[in-house]
């Protein structure tokens, strides 16, 4: 496999160069740029690293989102004329000791773990045992609804909290117009009406194999997102001050399904979280992806609610 | 009993979030006040089963550690509940006043308000470092909204900074996680103890990890994002960060050192640890004295403060232990009830510098009565939760020969002295002038009464944890870290 | 030299850049792309620490670096947002110097 | 053999998409910095379907799918406009 | 003696602790109902203590435990040298408050200063009553914090000042007070008074140790019993309103220090111990030197009350000094004078405050004829005067005669020089104020004061009448049963059989 | 190590297919303005896109894997032309005042 190593190789010395240059930069957009790329090449990384599941999260958020979210604050904060060239100010005497301290650190760490001996009950081994037992057949699945659902459910609640974190910071601000592009464009419509429908298709079909195979709720939730950041942007929907019942409810519907299914275990005389069967995963992970595919959205468009354009 | 008393510790208070989000404004005060109310009552039966010398565990899904998360409650950790529900009880009673519900600014503050207390203690149950990991971070961001809720830029900026650092901190606070799951295969942290060897591999983890924890729990050095984010935020904000969210880092350490086997870290370790603790005692304090602004005065002094719990891990005895866990508690509590009261007299004067407080005595005497009243636990004059804690301390220091030890703390509380009482004698002096105050209205007036009763229960409480400290440190002994005798 | 060791030596280098980037850069936006590029580099460094199993990287590994994405994405999107108001707020869009509301 | 052109047109590409970096660094217009996400986009579902064949993991495909998918609400948030400004 | 538990001790501080919370919570207004409670709070406080005298008196001890830190409990516990301190504050807490209330009729936050007035006394009680050093420490540091409210309760730069010297050496005292107990509770675990000193009975070989804890105990209670050089707080916290001087100099806070110091002697190192480590004599010495210095600062005072505060500075050493002596006269000779200098100084103050309010009399220069204005003050300040002299048949005589008996008795001559020295300076700065006021002629006006209505004028006059009254009784009376005097000897029997 | 004429046609097409990714990047790096970039790098990044999915199918050999790339593809076409056409547009109205405060 040299040439696997080549490829890796080639892979690790663009991701440091462009980490380096992300924060030495002088022009922000043009670092902007540089960060989506390097999201783009952490998840060939996964791809590398055989982690095709967390390659798809990473393709889908890591990369995708957060360089659209990143991009979109970028313009909030250009259309408000703030100066975009602030070069990095300088304080290596402080800074430069710790980052190398960190690296060296890290690196060290790392190399010296590498040679540890993997213990044989590590839980990563018992999650691939004790998977047969859950009716799933992707072990990462098994061990974020099943076997951690605990932390997946707090998950949820960090969206949550991200999201109403958002709607108390802005404010009594109006939703801004976000839309620009110009819908008569055949393209654009033709963009609409092919890949909309497509991101919906692609989202549950993610979803329903994500059980079995790479997928599942996130990754499925960050296509669907990427469905309502087009309406967005497209202007098909609109920013609204006031969230209507239903918003709230799709936003809390993943956390809030997730928990009272967890809670209500206990009526059945088992310890909480434990999930009754496999429909309550499907349920679960519908909500979930409803909610994270919300909740992006509306981060993503700074508004407490969205509706269809008014005329 | 057990099982559904911690169930209820966790998912009340987000069901309560949860419902209020989407339920009418009308219901939102009924809510809080009912999702809260179950706290106590779920406290009764851990209580009692800990008392009773019993490990109380409970398997997320019935999947026992390695493969799932478990819930384990001990001795501290029931201490650290039992902090955080009287805490938030008493400070909820403040923000059904100072946030009522109803409002724009109750429906903004509230759920968030409800997560975090639901995160506070997923935490403190918790003892998996994954699961800390994701519960730190969420504390931290309900925290940092909570800070900014109000949309002050101050405050914004504050939360800012708090934020980034926050982010950072757990940053590494899960490279160190990664590490040790890489060396024994298991998140839990009581397995990780048991499967944890000396070693500089080992050493370098817990730093890594102690790192990113002393940096969000404002250790000097790393402290700077503290001071303006409980300075800046609004009173149950401020109370609760300072009582409750930097201690949940300092919580994590504890356990990580004495049960997760953090302690093969190995002496010198410990030492620095507790030499930053000193310093951050001895220059907190002077930096309190030196403010101009009452908030961020009694910030630094929750800087000072968390540098006591940091000499535990040098000393590193049953007695230590007991001084540090009793001193989380007392502070916690005294420091809650200042910031109400500095809260209440910042709204009531309409500005927080210090030289307005010139005769605030006679006209707000319950909110400065509860400051001084807090100020004695903090000071560590008896009869106070401050007094029995630093007594604990003292001793404990003594009988590990540790004297540059005693003498930072008893400098330590000198230096508090200080601080608090410029504070007290400023509010006996003689009004610079009169103030013109507005006549309120009836409704504001009951609030404002509300808020100073709040803070007053709770400089109340603080002064009698100092008489009834003897089922508190019952409590503590009972779960001293493995390998301490009593 | 593995694979798994080139990424790691990768991860670690960005880790520091990133330490870095977040200590010394000036506009925050700048400073949350240090800190989600230090996100991916501790990430990369969970899967790699991990080990692996005969199926592959390790799966619990996997599902919690999953879980780390959601978080930081959702942390990025609520610091933006907090940006984005302090910005309109103050016109700053750096933290550097005094908290001045004298 | 096969396997060997493969990891050839995996360096080749990457090579290709490092050789684009110099162009977001010289711009001179943000369009241009576009156009460089635009080339590294279509070359990284290159690279992933290659991979997908070269290490045998079918799910690498639905990653290069996504990619495609995702490409352009980057641009799209990219053409922004002063319209957006929010009102005061 | 035998030691019974009871909730009399607990009963005694809580009733002024209780009384002084629902003063403060009663408010500004409510001023007859406030006169009330002080009233009725000070005589149901001398009723109990006499209630507690009389079971003492029958040989039962009354005992009350509560457990506060893990190895220490709370302990109280009437003895009857509690009950020497005791009976003295809570009769000058009545007359105090009488004279307080008359005072204080035109100050303001009222409500306040007789809240913290009473919690003031509730930590003498409590002092009193202690019956181990922690427990001692902890109402010790209320008082600190009771008192400090008092001094600064004007609230003028002045009185800031004061208020933060106070805290300064206060504080910084308590700080070596506890470093002291933690070692001491390291070294040899809880010790509870008793009576000849709980120490001695160990038998402990540290002696280094034992030295250096004594010496950091003692001055945490020495600032308070302001031994120099810890002194120089009580003359500025003169600022304060007068019957808080009063209450400072002559039962609270000075004379706590110097009660803890009797305790430390004789309750916890034991006279023998003491002896034996040659702390007895440093400590005399140390008193020796603060009564004469301080004697000597007093006559280089122009203003009133600061040369009544080194006449205290002076005078309360005494007390010091009669224990650190050692033997049984000699320590009745120190016990007595915690008595006996307490209702002297508290009439000087009473009288002093009385001038100042009513004629606007606050320097030594302007007593000129007073008595002629007011012949009954100047009465009860010429008494208490000459009592302090040593004049007998005075209160102050006694004191003085079983010190010097004493100090011959142990062999420790030097200390009657002291006392002569001491005489003949309180001598010469006290004659001349009791000289100006009788024999010199009255000035055409006097600087300024107020005309205040008849009640208020006889509510300061009265109470200085019968503390002068005291002085005279306990001098004349001592022989007789129940008198101090007797109840230090008894005391002091159970200290030195 | 024996290629059969699947794999060689295969084989053919992702050279072929790579080489236009090239001449794309090399149409990106030296072409005098933005739109002769956009023109260059969006047509010849989609022929290598064709290519390449082509060889991978035939190398692939599976209905299933070819069905898929050719979804790809096509999304792969529209989102090219999408994003050239948006890029090209904002181009020629000139970048927007937010946008180009940080060009020189």
């Amino acid at each position: 496999m040299t040439i696997g190593v080549l490829v890796d190789v080639l892979l690790a010395l663009s991701l440091v160069g462009l980490s380096l240059q992300v924060v030495t930069g002088r022009a922000l957009f043009r670092d902007l740029v540089l960060f989506i790329l390097f999201g783009l090449l952490i998840a060939l990384s996964w791809a590398r690293l055989g982690a095709p599941d967390v390659a798809l999260a990473e393709a889908a958020i890591g990369a995708g989102l957060t360089g659209a979210l990143m991009l979109m604050a970028y313009r909030r904060l250009a259309a408000g004329g703030a100066a975009d060239v602030s070069p990095a100010r300088r304080r290596p005497l402080l800074a430069l000791p710790v980052a190398a301290l960190a690296g060296i650190l890290v690196a060290i760490i790392g190399l010296s773990a590498q040679g540890v001996e993997r213990v044989p009950d590590a839980a990563g081994t018992l999650v691939l045992q004790e998977l047969s037992a859950t009716g799933l057949g992707n072990p990462i699945t098994g061990v974020l609804l099943v076997f951690r659902g605990l932390d997946t459910m707090l998950e949820m609640a960090v969206l949550l909290v991200a999201l109403l974190g958002a709607w108390a910071v802005l404010g009594a601000a109006h939703p801004g117009r976000l839309h620009q592009v110009d819908r008569e464009t055949p393209l654009v419509s033709a963009l609409l009406t092919t890949v909309a429908p497509v991101t919906l298709l692609i989202a549950t079909h993610l979803l329903l194999v994500g059980t079995d195979a790479p997928g599942g709720a996130f990754q499925a939730g960050a296509v669907l997102t990427g469905c309502g950041v087009l309406l967005v942007l497209t202007g098909t929907v609109r920013p609204r001050a006031a969230a209507g019942l239903l918003t709230k409810l799709l936003a809390i519907a993943g956390l809030a399904a997730f928990a009272l299914i967890g809670v209500s275990a206990l009526a059945l005389g088992r310890a909480p979280m434990t999930l009754p069967g496999m429909w309550a995963v499907y349920l679960i992970e519908t909500a979930m992806m409803l909610s994270i595919a919300l909740t992006m959205t509306l981060l993503f468009a700074r508004s407490r609610a969205l509706g269809p354009e008014q005329r | 009993m057990t099982t559904e008393a911690l169930t209820l510790l966790v998912f009340a208070p987000l069901a309560g979030a949860l419902v209020m989000v989407v339920a009418p404004r009308r219901a939102a005060a009924p809510i809080a006040v009912l999702s809260l109310l179950t706290l106590p009552p779920a406290l009764v039966p851990l209580t009692r089963a800990v008392r009773a010398g019993e490990l109380v565990q409970l398997p997320l899904a019935g999947f026992a550690a390695p493969l799932g998360i478990v819930w384990r409650v001990d001795a501290l950790a029931v201490t650290m509940l039992l902090l955080s529900v009287a805490v938030v009880l008493l400070v909820s009673l403040h923000a059904l006043a100072s946030f009522p519900p109803e409002r724009e600014s109750g429906q903004r503050f509230w759920p968030l308000w409800l997560i975090l207390v639901s995160s506070l203690h997923a935490l403190f149950l918790s003892a998996d470092l994954f699961n800390l990991y994701v519960t730190l971070e969420l504390v931290t961001l309900a925290g940092v909204a909570l800070i900014a809720v109000r949309g002050e830029p101050a405050a914004m900026r504050a939360a800012m900074r708090y934020l980034l650092l926050g982010l950072m901190a757990s940053l590494f606070y899960l490279l160190a996680t990664a590490l040790l799951y890489g060396q024994t295969g298991t998140l839990d942290l009581y397995l990780v103890g048991e499967r944890l060897e000396a070693g500089g591999l080992t050493a370098i983890a817990v730093a890594l990890m102690a790192t990113g924890l002393l940096l969000k729990a404002a250790i000097v050095p790393l402290h700077v994002w503290l001071p303006a984010a409980h300075g800046k935020a609004p009173g149950p904000v401020s109370a609760v960060l300072s009582a409750l969210v930097v201690k949940a880092a300092l919580y994590i350490l504890i356990r990580l050192w004495f049960w997760g086997g953090g302690g093969q870290a190995g002496e010198h370790a410990a030492l620095l640890l507790g030499v930053l603790g000193a310093l951050a005692i001895l220059y907190a304090s002077a930096a309190a004295i030196a403010q101009r602004r009452l908030k961020m005065l009694v910030a630094y002094s929750t800087l000072a403060q968390l540098g006591y719990v940091m000499l535990l891990f040098p000393l590193a005895s049953a007695g230590a232990y007991r001084a540090v866990v009793f001193h989380v508690v007392a502070h916690g509590i005294a420091k809650a009830a200042m910031f109400l009261a500095a809260a209440n007299l910042l709204r009531a004067l309409g500005s927080e510098r210090l030289q307005r407080l010139a005769g605030a005595g006679s006209r707000h005497g319950l909110d400065v009565l509860a400051f001084a009243l807090a100020g004695v636990s903090i000071m560590g004059l008896p009869p106070s939760g401050g007094f029995v804690a630093k007594w604990l301390l003292l001793a404990a220091a003594w009988q590990e020969r540790g004297w540059a030890w005693v003498v930072v703390i008893s400098v330590g509380s000198l230096l508090a002295a200080v601080y608090v009482f410029r504070v007290v004698s400023l509010a006996f002096a003689q009004p610079l002038r009169e103030p013109e105050r507005a006549a309120s209205a009836g409704e504001e007036q009951g609030r404002a009464q509300l808020t100073s009763v709040a803070a007053l229960l709770l400089a109340a409480l603080a002064i009698v944890l100092g008489l009834a400290s003897a089922p508190l440190i019952a409590l503590i002994d009972q779960g001293l870290p493995p390998g301490m005798l009593r | 030299m593995t694979s798994t060791t080139v990424y790691l030596l990768a991860a670690s280098a960005v880790f520091g850049i990133g330490v870095y980037g977040l200590i010394v850069a000036d506009h925050i936006l700048r400073k949350l792309l240090a800190l989600n590029m230090m996100g991916s580099a501790v990430f990369v460094f969970i899967l790699t620490v991990a080990g692996v199993t005969p199926e592959g990287p390790d799966p619990l590994a996997q599902a919690l670096v999953l879980t780390g994405i959601v978080i930081a994405v959702a942390a990025t999107a609520f610091a933006l947002a907090l940006m984005v108001r302090m910005f309109q707020e103050t016109g700053l869009t750096s933290l550097q110097g005094h908290d001045g509301d004298d | 053999m096969t396997g060997i052109v493969l990891g050839v047109a995996v360096v080749f590409l990457l090579l290709n998409l490092l050789a684009g970096l110099w162009r977001i660094g010289a711009g001179p217009t943000a369009a241009d910095r576009m156009l460089a996400v635009l080339l590294f986009g279509s070359t990284t579902v290159a690279v992933l379907l290659i991979m997908a064949e070269w290490q045998g993991d079918g799910a690498l495909r639905t990653v290069a799918l996504l990619f495609v998918m995702l490409a352009t609400i980057v641009t799209l948030a990219f053409v922004g406009t002063p319209s957006d400004r929010e009102r005061p | 003696m035998t030691e019974v538990v009871h909730p009399l001790p607990i009963v005694v501080v809580l009733v002024s602790l209780l009384a002084g919370l629902a003063i403060a919570a009663l408010g500004e207004r409510r001023q007859r109902l406030r006169t009330v409670l002080n009233l009725t709070a000070a005589v149901l406080k001398l009723g109990l203590v006499l209630w507690i005298a009389l079971l003492v008196m029958d040989g039962v001890v009354p005992v009350f435990r509560f457990p506060l830190v893990p190895g220490f409990d709370l302990l109280l516990r009437a003895d009857s040298l509690s009950i020497l301190f005791a009976s003295l504050s809570a009769v000058l807490w009545l007359v105090t408050t009488v004279y307080a209330i008359a005072y204080m009729e035109h100050y303001d936050n009222r409500a306040r200063f007789f809240g913290f007035f009473s919690i003031c006394v509730t930590a003498t009680m409590g002092i009193a009553m202690a019956g181990n050093l922690l427990t001692f420490f902890v109402f010790y540091e209320l008082l600190t914090l009771a008192t400090w409210p008092l001094v600064v309760h004007t609230g003028s730069r002045a009185a800031l000042r004061a208020g933060r010297t106070y805290l300064r050496f206060t504080l910084g005292g308590s700080a070596l007070f506890l470093v002291g107990l933690i070692w001491l509770y390291a070294l040899a675990g809880t010790q509870d008074f008793i009576a000849g000193g709980s120490l001695g009975l160990l038998e402990l070989d540290a002696h280094a140790s034992l030295r250096a804890i004594f010496v950091l105990i003692a001055i945490g209670m020495g600032v308070k019993a302001a031994l120099v050089p810890l002194h120089a707080w009580l003359p500025t916290a003169m600022v304060a309103p007068a019957p808080v001087s009063a209450l400072l100099h002559a039962v609270a806070v000075v004379k706590a220090g110097a009660f803890g110091l009797v305790r430390l002697v004789a309750d916890v190192f034991g006279g023998g111990l003491t002896a034996e480590l040659g702390l007895g004599l440093a400590l005399a010495i140390a008193a020796s030197f603060t009564i004469v210095y301080g004697s000597v600062l007093a006559l280089g005072q122009s203003d009133l009350k600061r040369r009544l505060a080194y006449s205290t500075v002076s005078q309360v050493s005494y007390i010091a000094l009669g224990i650190a002596i050692g033997g049984p006269i000699a320590t009745v000779g120190g016990m007595v004078h915690l008595v006996h200098q307490g209702v002297m100084k508290i009439t000087m103050f009473f009288c002093a405050g009385t001038f100042a309010t009513l004629l606007g009399v606050t320097r030594i220069d302007e007593l000129d004829g007073l008595a002629r204005r007011l012949p009954w003050s100047a009465a009860a300040f010429s008494v208490a005067a000459l009592g302090m002299i040593g004049l007998p048949p005075m209160a102050g005589f006694v004191s003085k005669w079983y010190l010097g008996a004493g100090a011959v008795a142990v062999g420790q001559t030097w200390v009657v020089a002291v006392l002569v020295a001491s005489t003949l300076l309180n001598a010469a700065y006290f004659l001349p104020l009791v000289s100006r006021m009788w024999l010199r002629p009255a000035p055409d006006r006097w600087p300024g004061g107020s005309q205040p209505s008849a009640w208020v004028t006889a509510g300061m006059v009265v109470p200085a009448l019968v503390t002068a009254g005291l002085t005279i009784a306990f001098g004349v009376l001592a022989g007789s049963t129940l008198s101090p005097l007797d109840w230090a000897i008894a005391i002091a029997r159970e200290y030195v059989p | 190590m024996t290629m059969g004429l699947a794999d060689l046609i295969g084989a053919t097409l992702l050279v072929l297919g790579c080489a236009f990714y090239g001449a794309g990047t090399v149409g990106l790096l030296r072409f005098p303005d933005v739109y002769n970039r956009l023109h260059a790098l969006t047509k010849a990044d989609n022929q290598g896109l064709l290519l390449v999915c082509a060889g991978l199918a035939v190398l692939s050999g599976s209905w299933g894997v070819t069905a898929l790339l050719a979804v790809i593809w096509l999304l792969g076409l529209t989102a090219a032309a999408v994003s050239a056409h948006l890029i090209a547009r904002h181009a020629r109205h000139g970048p927007d005042p937010g946008v180009s405060a940080e060009e020189p």
